[in-house]
């Protein structure tokens, strides 16, 4: 469903993962792991389509993805039942009444999202993607701010959604309890490692190691990406 | 040496003044800051182990 | 799109969420004129359709800062950018929004103020129709100008800086219009080339916009 | 060096593009900045001091025909150096060449500098002339418009911390910007009939300025135009210097 | 008190502190006007002072959001006010600091706009004076304002409002004393209020805004 | 050196906390305990002054405490020295050579603080406490994104004020590895279990817990601290 090839990103200029590789089937949760500052935000924007990747490929169906972020873009002044409505309908959905069950908002639609518990909050985010329709699902540490039983809730319908023919790709640093998924560990992907073989960067700087890092970089043929 | 400017000399002496102060002080910045980065430059890649233009 | 409009406009006129802020700026830029320029009935009558147009642009460039950022700062941009509907349409969207929340009242109010101003009573539906005419395209010029400065903590004397230039075109004919309108004179070669700024800019504008947010949203 | 060679012979030597190689650019401006800056100020010098000591009076406008010498290329490089940012951001935005978007940055200021020597020389020669220092002519206010288009241009690119990230906004600015200005000098032509001198620069020899003013005049332009070439190599190499001390230092703090 | 002042300057100063923004909002500002109003010298030159004056204000108050906004979001204003310097001091010194960065240069630009307006050169004198006397009254008041509204998301609309009218009575006899002195009348006794009033905000307003800073920091 | 008695306290007008009562001496330190929202800001809040409390009273000798609160007050734009020698001389110090040594950002003087990365930045923060020359610091959760050697040194700094003659309050979710300090863990004074005793909060709204609520709340005579 989702599959990446030979992926570089970079964030603010600086190149941070790189030669990164993998697919996603139908039923499979991915999960992301890695230190702060590794790289794990910018890698699921990339992979919803938000940033252009500094080389390699991703290949997503049109309109897969579904993307959850650290922000849950829940606007203050409107309902519950308005927030998840409005994001039914740019999708193109009309029913929110499954959504607002799975995560035990039922009580609550016509409550104010400002007077929201910051947990309750989280859990209408979440809630959001389920109204979404799309088969791929990326959530950006999805379980901040939740209790355990949350936690839970969210695992529940991370599985339902899979079981359902989804795909899930999250990053987090606790355990889901989703004891099914793939793990990625990043680190070892880290761009300093391996963005330019064979040495330093300033390589590039001399034309050396240009080849490397002009594979695509900023989409010109010249070697600034090696240089600036 | 200084030619007869009559009775605009005020004026085309502000003008020539005026634009060329603009440009020295145009220039003055240009090279300024151009030293400074270079300097910069300079130390860090030393820093790193190198020195190169 | 529908819904996006709905949840804008909702938004727009709940509690803090800035509708008749606009208004109220419009409104004391105006009054703030006659302690400026002095009281003379004379003097306000002649400035009176320009001052009315600079105020409404002003007005409409300093609500312009909240057309992206908030939902820039809560995530919902990014959704946005995600979902099905192009961010050339979320653009034109929030433009339309933008204008519905600001220029249009504006225009609405404008007569109202004009009375302050001694604006002769024969302008009055020429100033009404310029600015009708003419706010749309300050609010999408606006848009630009929000999509450029979205990620900027503060960005909103920048904002000003960028879009005004921009206006320039706009507040010429407009207020050209308005004052030949005032004047008796005939006023259709400047509400035409009015509307046809605001037209090229309703159809151009959108996707400078959303290439812009596109950038920012890197 | 050799390798270098090798991998730019490998992808076409010929190609123009190749000077967008900010290694290659720094290389080729090293050569030329010494002789631009230096022909600049030959013919600065040499135009200026002809036209401010050894040309007459004219019969009009008496000793203030001499700022013309300084108005005029400057009128002319605010305008060119707008034309030159529009055309490296066009560069940045469809081939992503860094040095023209560089470019693009290093020029605005210089831009803005002439367009405040054409405003500044203008309005002290309006004081005699017309009597005002000041007229809202269309092509004073459209050069007026300009100057804030360079503000606002300016202002972009500082406030924008990531450097690619400003370079795009910056161009799409220019872009939309020129449009803008065109579409200004429209709306002011049509708001205000103005008192300026026409373009007599023209070819059509019969409305030319009389040649004694007209040969200094072309060697002070040559001279404003060299000094731009020159000022945008300088700052452009700073610019360029100053991404690499950014990259250097970003890289550091991934290690 | 001296180091905060030192600091804020620097701030101000370097790369995107804003310094610079407000001038060039104030130019915009002028420049905009003969659009709006039309290119007559003689109507220009009647409502230059007021215009002058309008707009430093509106450059002024544009600018105030950042005086304690930026302190109050990075903790820094929680910080001083635990510091061992009166929050009184803290006021008075962020607006001296914002009429150092704003104002002041203001005042310095408005002669080269005062010719864009064709104002009469022996009024120069007066606008330049009246504008020293009258925009550190805006600051303070401003900074009144600003204490108001620090805590809230996007205030900037909001305190436009809410100082605005407290402007006034400075406006008033600012533009009063410059459209005097440009009309070669007696400027004195407006001069003369205005220095009242700057003296008496400098002097009480600082109680104000500490005062409302302290219930917004609660 | 700082003692709280029969402390009540609000947030956003909602009592949080109440009946706290602690004494601290020098040479102590207090760690606050507590889930997320119990209060635990707003009790530093109070305790450094910046807030009124509801009730009872905090004693704290003149300019005698320090804050460092969730945000650190570092100026992007300005460098480390800069930051640090600005809150030195609004303190009335001027020595910032210790603090940066202690906090191992020697290196870093001349480096702009919107370049240094978050673990840094918290600890140019940190060091700020260290140039303010006060008796006693209070931290708001001083470890976020630090490392571990990062709290180390942390740790250190604390003991070393400690051994002084200084005291120190800390809230933290993390250990700190500081064994001598005394924990005071907050969950048993939430003030919906203590406020009004004897049961639900709406007994009060029929004047029944009046007398536990008004213990003077806003100062006045009447019951508006319990009715509103
Ligand atoms: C602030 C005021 C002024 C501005 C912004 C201004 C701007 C310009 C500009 C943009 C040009 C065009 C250069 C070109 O396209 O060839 C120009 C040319 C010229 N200006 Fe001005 N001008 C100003 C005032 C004046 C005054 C007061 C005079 C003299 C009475 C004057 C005399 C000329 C002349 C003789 C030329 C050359 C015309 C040509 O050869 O094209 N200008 N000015
Ligand atoms: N605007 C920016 N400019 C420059 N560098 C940035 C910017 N934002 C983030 N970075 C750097 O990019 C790297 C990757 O950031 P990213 O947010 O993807 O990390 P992450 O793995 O999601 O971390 P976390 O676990 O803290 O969420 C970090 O080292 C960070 O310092
Ligand atoms: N502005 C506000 N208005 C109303 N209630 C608030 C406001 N800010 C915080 N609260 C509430 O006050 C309570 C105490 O908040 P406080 O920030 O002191 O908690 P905390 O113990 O520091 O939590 P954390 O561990 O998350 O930092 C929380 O229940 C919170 O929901
Ligand atoms: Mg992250
Ligand atoms: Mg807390």
């Amino acid at each position: 469903m989702l599959s990446a090839a030979n992926l570089a990103i970079s964030r603010g200029g600086v190149p941070v993962l790189s030669g990164l590789s993998f697919t996603l089937a139908r039923g499979e949760a991915l999960i992301l792991r890695g230190p702060n500052g590794i790289g794990k935000t910018t890698l699921l924007r990339t992979l919803a389509g938000l940033q252009p990747p500094l080389a390699g490929q991703v290949a997503a169906g049109e309109d897969a993805v579904a993307y959850a972020g650290h922000a849950d873009g829940v606007k203050p002044t409107l309902s519950v039942a308005e927030n998840l409505a409005f994001w039914a309908r740019v999708f193109g959905q009309d029913d929110i009444a499954p959504a607002l069950a799975a995560f035990d908002l039922a009580g609550l639609e016509s409550r104010a999202a400002q007077n929201l518990s910051a947990g309750q909050k989280r859990r209408l985010g979440l809630a959001r993607m389920m109204v979404t329709g799309r088969p791929v699902w990326m959530f950006d540490e999805p379980t901040v701010s939740l209790d355990s039983a949350s936690v839970a809730l969210f695992a529940a319908a991370v599985r339902a959604h899979l079981a359902a023919g989804g795909a899930a790709v999250m990053a987090t640093h606790i355990d889901l309890g989703l004891s099914e998924a793939r793990v990625l560990e990043l680190a070892p992907f880290r761009a300093g490692a391996t963005a330019v073989p064979g040495g330093t960067d300033d390589r590039a700087y001399d034309g050396q190691g240009a080849g490397a890092a002009r594979r695509g970089a900023f989409d010109g043929d010249d070697d600034a990406g090696a240089f600036l | 040496m200084m030619p007869d400017l009559g009775k605009y000399a005020a004026e085309v002496a502000a003008a020539y003044i005026v634009s060329i102060v603009l440009i020295a002080g145009l220039v003055w910045a240009s090279l300024r800051r151009g030293a400074k980065v270079r300097a910069e430059l300079r130390r860090v890649e030393a820093r790193r182990g190198r020195s190169d233009g | 799109m529908i819904a996006l409009l709905r949840r804008d406009l909702a938004i727009a006129t709940r509690a803090g969420g800035g509708f008749g802020l606009g208004l109220a700026f419009f409104l004391v830029v105006v009054v703030l004129v006659p302690f400026g320029v002095g009281p003379e009935t004379s003097v306000l009558t002649r400035i009176a359709p320009g001052v009315l147009w600079i105020g409404a642009l002003l007005a409409c460039l300093l609500s312009l800062d909240r057309m992206f950022a908030l939902d820039y700062e809560d995530g919902s941009l990014d959704l946005l950018a995600t979902a099905p509907i192009p961010l050339e349409g979320v653009v034109a969207v929030k433009a339309l929004a933008h204008w519905l929340t600001t220029g249009l009242p504006l225009t609405l109010m404008a007569p109202l103020l004009a009375v302050l101003l001694n604006l002769p009573p024969q302008g009055f539906v020429w100033l009404v129709v310029s600015l009708a005419l003419g706010t749309p395209a300050l609010s999408v010029i606006g848009a630009f100008g929000a999509a450029l400065t979205v990620g900027l903590r503060r960005g909103g004397l920048l904002l000003s800086l960028l879009v005004l230039p921009l206006y320039v075109p706009t507040l010429i004919f407009g207020a050209e219009a308005a004052r030949r309108g005032a004047e008796g004179m005939e006023a259709g070669t400047p509400l035409a080339l009015l509307t046809g700024i605001s037209l090229g800019c309703a159809a151009l504008m959108p996707f400078a916009a959303a290439a812009a947010l596109r950038v920012n949203l890197r | 060096m050799q390798q270098d060679r090798g991998a730019l012979k490998s992808r076409g030597m010929a190609s123009l593009w190749e000077y967008a190689n900010p290694k290659r650019f720094m290389q080729v401006s090293a050569v030329l900045l010494p002789w631009m800056a230096g022909l600049s100020a030959l013919c600065l010098v040499v135009g200026l001091v002809w036209g401010f000591f050894f040309t007459p009076d004219d019969f009009r406008q008496g000793s203030t025909v001499k700022i013309i010498y300084l108005h005029v290329p400057s009128a002319l490089m605010a305008i060119n150096a707008w034309l030159m940012m529009l055309v490296t951001s066009l560069i940045w935005l469809i081939r992503r060449h860094h040095v023209s978007a560089l470019a693009a940055r290093a020029a605005a200021p210089v831009g803005l500098v002439m367009t405040v020597i054409a405003l500044a020389t203008g309005a002290i020669w309006g004081q005699p002339m017309w009597g005002t220092w000041w007229a809202w002519d269309p092509r004073l206010t459209s050069f007026l418009i300009l100057g804030l288009f360079y503000l606002g241009y300016i202002a972009l690119w500082e406030a924008v911390e990531n450097a690619d990230t400003a370079a795009d906004l910056t161009s799409v600015l220019c872009l939309v910007g020129s449009v803008f200005a065109v579409l200004s000098r429209y709306a002011v032509l049509f708001w205000n009939q103005g008192l300026h001198q026409g373009a007599s620069l023209s070819l059509d020899k019969e409305e030319n300025v009389a040649d004694v003013f007209y040969h200094p005049l072309l060697v002070s332009i040559a001279g404003f135009v060299l000094l731009f070439v020159a000022l945008v190599l300088l700052r452009t190499r700073t610019e360029i210097r100053q991404r690499r001390l950014q990259a250097l230092l970003n890289r550091e703090r991934m290690a």
